[in-house]
């Protein structure tokens, strides 16, 4: 009974109750909604968000916040897309197509790493560190690509069919790789001790170092994840989109994410959230997107709801947790 | 700090010694600003022998000046210790509900009145969810501005909206040679600088942003003053929006977009500190000048966008590291 | 030390810009919706030979972002440059009037390039378009009426519900289907829009599948739409029973037509547009070609070209078709 | 004891915080297999003793050595890894993180991407908690954990982690009887085991229960260091006071007049419970009893920062509702807060500024700051509490604590109030600076102001106070005049009743 409740009782539960209810409502209406190839539908929106979410999780657990990740996927994506477009020859050595996805990530790492050094070395605030970087490194992503946009053709076809083909159910590869990547979030932040540290910095910032955690490595890690996550996030655009441009890809990214995020229950305040939380609070903006062209709703007012969502889950946090007021002023120690 | 000086044997210094009268004046964040505005200036003329034409400058600066306006308020929000990051989707809002309104007939300034009234209600819903439910202004006028911006294309979906030919044009009207816009955007902040540099209410925002609780104990009613604050940059932002209407001749609902980065920019290369307490109307005005300077001088040499982007992302980086390393080293 | 370098630098700039402005050659440049847009890249190549073999100065600028107002400043600069002509392919029907009013005050020849001022035609000189649109929508038709056998239901993936060109080709489609007998058994079920982004484009195109599950064909007349469509489709493995066509570039679609996901779908000549802008350009300039609707001119390689109603000019009569046969013939 | 290597050797330590010395030239060994008591005034200087042991602060002067070898303790980390540990006067803690987390939380060995062996750690904390005789479930959040219970994790964290030197901050304060017990069994195990247990209290009977020497601090000096048999209490409260109370006597005997402020019935759940006094104009008022009695908190409702839930607060004789500080202004109210560096000044801006900030009416009648007005009054709050600065221009963080502490006065006084509510005036300040202060409060109860005054400092209240009111745990113990006032008197009705001493 006491477990039953303690269950009832997380946010978690909330969360799925409300992507059940939404689910419902729009299947009374749109009852193909309802079927398998919606969810796959659903599914198949959701990974490149799902991923970027699981590090955006962690910075916001470690009460810092990073606005770049739509650049970094960006810049991540176009580092990729311009091997593949030049094919350098390395000496008679073709290029393997995989080749993008660990370069990818560890541009995105690099990236991520330089937002935590300014935001650790100089004490200054993650949200204006990362609103500079969001320009900078948008910037950075015309320049190396002279503002060309890398086209399908140059996108090999293996790394596209990670979106289509699939190793088991009809289930593309994306859709695992995104479930993995949240798997091994969980099991990082849950079952090594960094990823407890995560916790204890956001949950505590000043007793922190008191307690022996070094914060600077701590965050500087964080925000490596975060930026090497928005990098697989950017390969895996090329993938399912088949193309980066400079000017769109991942462009917009960052409020998808934060709100995904939000509204998985993660606290802004620090210290709190799950990934399964993140999942679900993906999975029910993915909800959202399939439903409305559904339902005949225009696109011009997904934004206002995208909004809407995340006022109330501010809302919602707040009420949840009436707990100290944690702005900008209390991060600046 | 004082580690220098000879310790005293029983007790503890009473004072650090005054800093000079020099250096109170001139190491602060605005020198760094107008000394940037100078090299700009030079700097732009270098790069193109287009560039240094004051009337092409003024008539670059209308572009940025309804910008420019709400950042001079901003700053004041800044300086009491929030943010707000929605008075650009608030400029796109309020002006697609003017637009909206008076193509269905409402007369002109019954449409303005709406429109800032409407500037003002965004205010409000701000203020009442930073002050009232008491959550970070960063994280709250991040959803505002994705919902103000998101109705905006409700109201106006893709489609712009047309304003009849007689309000078109604010910026063609010249003061004195001056464009009106420029002209709006000197006035406000004049009085915005006498306001924060010499009433008791710009005294208090100081208060406040240095240390609300504090300020609370000293009996100055910090919520009211911050609610003024977001209820002042609703109103402004509308005005801009209305004037940018004016300008364009036309309203979508992307109008402003992204102009947020641009009005943080302009407060932070003021010198305005990020956690409240510091900053001057000065600075901002200053910024404003070097952030056009340095964006049209890039244009007008055809610098290719993309290295815009960098500059103006790079600059928000090193003006708040600049302006946290010369409060850090001047005021302990 | 510093200052004294610039001034210098400063004053060696000024009289070198001085001694250039003494015989200039034609200043050209082409104003693009945004970089990073690989359709521009094929229209600038145009201008850019054009420019080579006339003798004329060209130069491509555009803003980061496709937002209404962004291609101001872009203006604003160019007439400050003193250009003599400029070409722009317009990210609003109107919101540029006033700022193309001044260039043309200051005799400047103003031509929408790929796009026009739908219903504001007055505030430019001429517009160059690729084929005359009003013939866009029945070719579109035709040709998804070909590939589905003249029969089923057919749907409209579009762009923005308010971009001219788009709506322009629409209302041409849905004329063709009511008025030709030949598509009477032709069934338009839905007209979507996809807001030239591949993720919203793709969600409506699943949509579109799941609602109307009888769906025969897809017309999507943008480049993003087509290939996001084509994507679903050739990740759905339903390429015979959903034929997917439209305007699409080749260097996009290649793939598509390739493994048959897309049997056929058109577009014309970017490259042409920009070939046809620069010869007119300069005809209007030294007098050779009179900007008068019903007058005529040769092209090279494109023949003799007419000014239709409202100064517009085509470069091509038909939309190319590209299929599994030609598409490797085209190069952009 | 003195045949062995002294576990800890510290020479001459100092420091010094924003220009005050709060720690001089200490000499202190500590033995392995001692409970060594740290005794002193607050703000004497044995927390920050203890803390630079730790590595929460670095000395300013002096050196360390560890079973003699020299070490330099640079952060709590080090102080961690040297098997020192530091049990906070607050816990510290991750609310928002488990029991058994908090537990073993930054221990020294933890690698980054080691598994967290949640099995083995929820055990281990079970076992913890058995040893010390609590019932928590270690899988819960810390959050919503009453004091008394993080108390006893953070107790629990100092032995999983095998430290030789434990220092308790005043651990006991929050711990009922049973687990005072507990917890001196505990310790005397420990140094039964030859470990270096470091215990710093209030209360002599615990010290004598529990302690094998004794160290007193006054004003930041090591006074003394000897076995606690050797000293009787009187020698103890001589050194830790060090100068005859009559030092502090206000000279001037003020006339009492009618009621200023009259409390009755305050309540707020939790936090106090029906709180009731009357301060009389002219009359000064102590309010004593431990820290977290409850105190600040009725100084706050009062002055409307956190109001009260219920009962009622009449000034001059008539009922009034305070729900912001700006009302109580309005009504003469004045509140010196306890925690200056956050509730006081505005660190940054100029002294000015900082005295003048109570009155924008002054200043400003009109909404525009009249420049010279302000500086008139600064200069003459300057003089008058003779605020020691280079210029009222600069920021009032580069003055010394007691000259801040002057300035807030001043800007109190510039609202001439009728009520003056002082919450730990003298906290932080210098010796000769404190002075200063007791005759101020003298001469301002002479003008005829009611004052109220919060004091942990016990010879502060008996010397300055006609009457002192006692809080413990929310509630008011006692009213005691000032003939009848003893130090013991007040002890005994701020410390917990249910509450025995320890064996």
């Amino acid at each position: 009974m006491n477990a039953l409740r303690s269950i009832l009782l997380r946010r978690e539960a909330g969360i799925a109750v409300m992507i059940v209810l939404f689910c419902l409502a729009v299947g009374a209406f749109k009852p193909q909604f309802l079927t398998l190839d919606q969810l796959r539908i659903i599914l198949l929106l959701t990974p490149l968000i799902m991923i970027a979410a699981m590090g955006q999780m962690m910075v916001i657990v470690a009460r810092h916040v990073d606005l770049s990740i739509g650049s970094i996927l960006g810049f991540s994506a176009m580092v990729s897309g311009m091997l593949y477009r030049f094919d350098i020859d390395w000496f008679g050595f073709d290029v393997p197509w995989w080749t993008g996805i660990p370069l990818s990530i560890a541009v995105g790492a690099v990236l991520g790493l330089i937002n935590g050094l300014l935001i650790q070395l100089f004490r200054l605030p993650a949200i204006i560190v990362t609103l500079g970087t969001l320009s900078l490194y948008r910037g950075m992503t015309f320049i190396i690509s002279n503002a060309k946009q890398i086209d399908r053709q140059w996108i090999p076809s293996e790394l596209k069919g990670l979106s289509q083909t699939s190793p088991i159910l009809g289930i593309p590869w994306i859709i695992f790789i995104a479930f993995g990547v949240a798997l091994l979030a969980y099991v990082f932040l849950n079952h090594t001790r960094v990823g407890r540290q995560i916790y204890a910095i956001g949950s505590n910032p000043t007793a922190a170092p008191l307690r022996g955690i070094k914060v600077t490595q701590v965050t500087l890690l964080v925000f490596t994840i975060s930026g090497a996550l928005a990098g697989l996030a950017g390969i895996l655009y090329a993938s399912r989109w088949g193309f980066v441009n400079p000017s769109n890809t991942g462009s917009g990214f960052e409020f998808q994410v934060i709100a995904a995020v939000v509204i998985g229950g993660v606290s802004i305040n620090g210290g709190v959230g799950t990934v399964l939380g993140t999942v679900l609070g993906v999975l029910l903006l993915g909800c959202v997107a399939a439903a409305l062209p559904l339902l005949g709703i225009p696109g011009t007012s997904q934004a206002a709801i995208y909004g809407a969502v995340i006022l109330i889950a501010l809302v919602i946090d707040r009420t949840v947790r009436r707990q100290g007021i944690v702005g900008l002023r209390r991060v600046r120690a | 700090m004082s580690t220098l000086e000879t310790p005293a044997p029983t007790s503890g210094h009473d004072a650090a010694p005054a800093r000079p009268r020099w250096q109170v004046v001139l190491v602060r964040p605005e020198t760094m600003t107008l000394i940037l505005l100078i090299l700009g200036i030079f700097a732009g003329g270098l790069l193109s022998p287009f560039f240094l034409d004051i009337s092409y400058i003024l008539r670059s600066f209308t572009l940025y000046s309804e910008f420019a306006m709400v950042a001079l308020v901003l700053t004041m929000v800044i300086i009491a210790g929030e943010i707000d990051l929605s008075p650009a989707a608030n400029m796109a809002l309020s002006a697609c509900i003017f637009a909206w309104l008076q193509q269905a007939g409402v007369p002109i300034p019954a449409a303005v009145a709406v429109g800032l009234a409407s500037g003002l209600a965004m205010g409000a819903l701000n203020a009442f969810m930073v002050i009232g439910l008491q959550l970070p202004s960063i994280i709250v006028t991040i959803g505002t501005l994705t919902l103000y911006r998101g109705l905006a294309q409700v109201i106006a979906g893709d489609k712009s909206i047309r304003v009849p030919e007689w309000f078109i044009g604010i910026d063609k009207i010249m003061v004195a040679g001056i464009p009106l816009p420029v002209v709006l955007f000197v006035v406000v902040a004049l009085v915005l600088g006498i306001v924060l540099g010499g009433t008791i209410f710009g005294r208090q925002i100081y208060q406040v942003g240095t240390s609300e609780v504090a300020a609370r104990h000293a009996g100055i009613r910090a919520a009211r003053i911050k609610l003024v604050l977001f209820l002042l940059v609703g109103l402004v932002a509308a005005t801009a929006g209305i004037m940018t209407a004016s300008r364009l001749g036309s309203v979508r609902y992307d109008l402003g977009l992204g102009g947020e980065l641009q009005m943080v920019l302009m407060a932070m290369l003021g010198g305005t500190y990020i956690f409240g307490g510091r900053g001057t109307i000065l600075g901002t005005f200053l910024a404003a000048w070097l952030l056009v300077i340095v964006s049209t001088g890039m244009i007008v040499a055809n610098v290719l966008p993309a290295v815009q982007l960098v500059v103006l992302g790079a600059l928000l980086i090193v003006s708040i590291i600049a302006t946290n390393f010369i409060y850090s080293r001047t005021q302990r | 030390m510093l200052k004294k370098t610039l001034l210098l630098g400063l004053a060696a700039g000024l009289a070198f810009a001085g001694a250039a402005m003494a015989q200039d050659p034609v200043k050209i440049v082409y104003i693009g919706k945004n970089t990073g847009n690989p359709y521009f890249d094929s229209i600038t190549g145009g201008f850019e030979d054009a420019c080579k073999a006339k003798g004329c100065e060209f130069e491509f600028v555009a803003p980061a972002t496709a937002e209404a107002t962004s291609q101001i400043p872009f203006i604003e600069a160019q007439i400050q440059r003193g250009v003599n002509v400029i070409g722009i392919a317009p990210n609003s029907p109107d919101a540029l009037n006033q700022v193309l009013d001044d260039a043309r005050a200051k005799g400047i020849l103003v031509l929408t390039v790929n796009g026009d001022l739908t219903g504001n035609e007055s505030h430019r000189d001429a517009t160059i378009l690729p084929v005359n649109f009003d013939i866009v929508g029945r070719d579109q038709v035709e040709m998804v009426g070909s590939l589905i056998g003249y029969e089923g239901e057919i749907a409209i993936l579009s762009a923005t519900t308010e971009a001219p060109d788009q709506n322009k080709w629409i209302v041409g489609m849905n004329e063709t289907l009511k008025t030709d007998p030949k598509y009477a058994k032709m069934n338009l079920v839905a007209t979507v829009y996809g807001d030239d982004q591949p993720e919203k484009s793709t969600t409506e195109m699943e949509a579109l599948l799941s609602n109307y599950p009888n769906l025969k064909g897809v017309i999507a007349p943008t480049t993003v739409g087509i290939a996001a469509a084509a994507q679903v489709v050739q990740s759905r493995g339903i390429a015979d029973k959903v034929q997917v066509t439209g305007l699409g570039l080749p260097s996009e679609m290649r793939d598509f037509v390739k493994d048959g996901t897309v049997k056929a779908f058109q577009l014309w000549s970017p490259y042409n547009e920009g070939w046809l802008a620069v010869h007119f350009a300069l005809g209007v300039l030294d007098g050779s070609i009179k900007n008068e609707v019903g007058s005529t001119f040769e092209v090279p390689n494109l023949g003799t070209i007419t000014i239709n109603a409202n100064n517009s000019i085509n470069t091509q009569a038909e939309l190319t078709t590209f299929t599994a046969e030609n598409i490797d013939d085209f190069n952009f | 004891m003195a045949e062995t290597v002294p576990l800890v050797r510290a020479r001459g330590i100092g420091k010094e915080f924003a220009a005050v010395d709060v720690l001089r030239d200490v000499d202190l060994d500590l033995f392995p297999g001692e409970i060594h008591a740290l005794l002193g005034e607050n703000g004497a200087g044995k927390s920050t003793f203890a803390k630079i042991l730790a590595g929460v602060h670095r000395p300013s002067t002096g050196t360390l050595e560890l079973n003699g070898k020299p070490v330099e303790v640079t952060s709590p980390i080090v102080a961690q890894k040297l098997g020192i540990t530091l049990i906070h006067q607050e816990p510290i803690s991750f609310p928002d993180l488990s029991v058994a987390e908090n537990l073993v939380l930054g221990r020294a060995d933890e690698r980054w991407f080691s598994r967290v062996p949640w099995a083995e750690m929820t055990g281990e904390a079970r076992r913890l908690m058995d040893l010390l005789g609590v019932k928590i479930d270690v899988t819960r959040q810390m959050r919503g954990l009453s004091i008394a219970d993080q108390q006893m994790v953070e107790i629990a964290r100092a032995l999983a982690s095998d430290s030789r030197l434990i220092i308790m901050d005043e651990p006991t304060a929050p711990l009922t009887p049973k687990e005072v017990e507990t917890l001196f069994g505990i310790a005397r195990r420990l140094r039964d085991e030859g470990r270096t247990i470091i215990f710093i209290s209030h209360r002599l009977e615990e010290v004598r229960a529990l302690c094998d020497r004794v160290t007193i601090f006054r004003d930041g000096n090591k006074i003394a260091t000897d076995t606690i048999g050797n000293l009787t209490d009187a020698d103890i409260i001589r050194l830790m006071i060090g100068r005859p109370l009559k030092e502090y006597m206000h000279k001037t005997r003020s006339q009492i007049g009618e009621a200023a402020l009259r409390v009755e019935g305050l309540t707020l759940p939790g936090v106090f419970n029906d709180v009731s006094f009357t301060v009389r104009k002219g009359e000064i008022v102590g309010l004593g009893g431990l820290v977290g009695a409850g105190r600040t908190d009725v100084a706050r409702a009062i002055f409307g920062v956190a109001p009260a839930a219920s009962g009622t607060v009449e000034v001059d004789g008539k009922r009034v509702t305070i729900a912001d500080p700006s009302q109580a202004i309005a009504l003469g109210l004045a509140f010196v807060p306890e925690d200056r560096a956050v509730a006081g000044i505005f660190r940054t801006l100029s002294v000015e500024q900082n005295i003048s900030a109570a009155v924008p009416d002054q200043i400003a009648p009109s909404g525009f700051i009249r420049r010279s007005v302000e500086k008139l009054l600064a200069e003459d709050a300057v003089r008058k509490l003779s605020i020691r600065l280079a210029s009222l221009r600069q920021p009032i963080g580069e003055l010394s604590g007691g000259n801040q502490q002057k300035a807030i006065l001043a800007r109190w006084l510039l609202t001439n109030p009728s009520v003056l509510i002082l919450d730990e005036p003298t906290r932080g300040i210098d010796i000769g600076v404190k002075a200063e202060f007791y005759d101020m409060i003298g001469e301002l109860a002479a003008s005829g102001r009611a004052i109220l005054l919060i004091s942990s400092e016990l010879p502060e209240l008996l010397a300055l106070c006609d009457r002192i009111l006692v809080m413990s745990e929310g509630r008011q113990t006692a009213d005691i005049p000032r003939s009848a006032a003893t130090q013991e008197a007040i002890m005994h009705a701020a410390v917990p009743q249910v509450r025995g001493v320890a064996a």
